[in-house]
């Protein structure tokens, strides 16, 4: 399966686009999502949060872990943010 | 006595927030005072009122100048919509609820804001300092990890 | 690029400071604007201002009352003149200079201030955050140390 | 020689008095004088300073130690403020 995931600020200056493409296998989990980031977009590891503890955001919220991504999901990776 | 159900208020709101603050921000965009302060707090509860403005610098050190300050025009705040704002009153609740507050107000621009503008406004009333001050460096430093909002340079 | 000799203004006023601090404490009672901002920040040096504002709650404890609260209605701040204002303008020049703030506004109630009326307002700018929080939480613990001001309850 | 001592807040409540008068010998330093309030006005001890490291007002600025006091000095015990 493939899942599009959302890039802004620092990230998407690097990809110079607002987002990436990652191939996955079947039924993924948010670990793998990341994991595949890791592995298929090694220019983004300087935004790229651990596989084990860090976070996406899907369908606009936080999550982690074994949460499933789903076809139709929005997918976002959201780090070095600088409101304030 | 501090208020268990503080009243909160937080926004996301387009461009420079002065002196939207006090007018538009606040009363403007169909926002309901009637709604959101329908709790006022007793006279006399609160003891301290903290204001914090943060306002966009001339100089910001540009990584593609090997970290150097350079000159800015503006900043470009990109933010991810609702995202964003959920974020924001999310945590302003959150923030509320754990310092006990009597009310937080927490606004944050969107798009550009010039230099010598107001980006951020942040006010938080509690019955006392000590409250008000620890809810509004906690507030800024969960601000700046989860809510989706990133500045982009305008260099002159 | 912090200023050297921050602008500092530390005055003692009668009666409660709103809505004079935007007026009358500033800008009456023979304060001279000239004089007190000849050198003002170049915009876009100020990324913080953080404002406090201190506001006379109803209860207060009561020694005599076995440290019961008790209702007010009012505070009766006295003041050792001219050491207060002496002081607080120390305080204000010291703080400013130690945390390098762009600038400074310390105000302080004398005499009778009711419930729910300020007694004392601080404005601090400075070019980022942190020194303008640590500035302000200087300055009150400070304040209460060194500035001869004294409050006495009026009670209900 | 008399020196008068101006009192404020908890320390005029408690004397019902704006201020005491203490007796110390000739050429008297602050420590003479706090030496002599804790002696003289045992009342006032809640609200007096260390003999050693505290401080009084003369002349509306603070001074410890073994700054003298003088015929005519103005003479302020300072302690526990309420500003704020």
């Amino acid at each position: 399966m493939e899942v599009d995931v959302l890039l802004f600020g620092a990230a998407a200056t690097r990809e110079k686009s607002d987002r990436v493409t990652v191939v996955v296998g079947a039924e993924p989990t948010v670990q793998d999502v990341l994991r595949a980031l890791h592995a298929q977009h090694p220019d983004l590891r300087f935004a790229l949060p651990p596989v084990e503890t860090g976070r996406l955001a899907v369908n606009q919220s936080f999550v982690r872990g074994g949460h499933p991504i789903r076809e139709g999901d929005e997918v976002a990776l959201i780090t070095l943010v600088g409101g304030g | 006595m501090p208020s268990l159900h503080p009243v909160v208020i937080a926004r996301v709101v387009d461009g420079s927030l002065m002196p939207k603050v006090e007018r538009a921000a606040l009363l403007g965009e169909g926002w309901n005072p009637a709604s959101d302060v329908s709790r006022p707090c007793a006279p006399g509860v609160v003891g301290a009122v903290l204001r914090f403005e943060g306002i966009v610098r001339r100089g910001e050190r540009s990584e593609a100048h090997g970290g150097d300050e350079r000159e800015l025009l503006a900043l470009d705040y990109q933010t991810y919509d609702p995202m964003a704002e959920c974020e924001l009153r999310a945590l302003a609740r959150q923030i509320a609820e754990e310092h006990a507050l009597s009310s937080l107000t927490a606004l944050h621009s969107r798009g550009r804001v010039a230099v010598g503008e107001v980006s951020f406004v942040l006010i938080v009333k509690s019955p006392h300092r000590a409250e008000a001050i620890a809810a509004m460096s906690a507030f800024i430093d969960r601000l700046k990890q989860d809510v989706p909002i990133w500045k982009k340079p305008v260099w002159k």
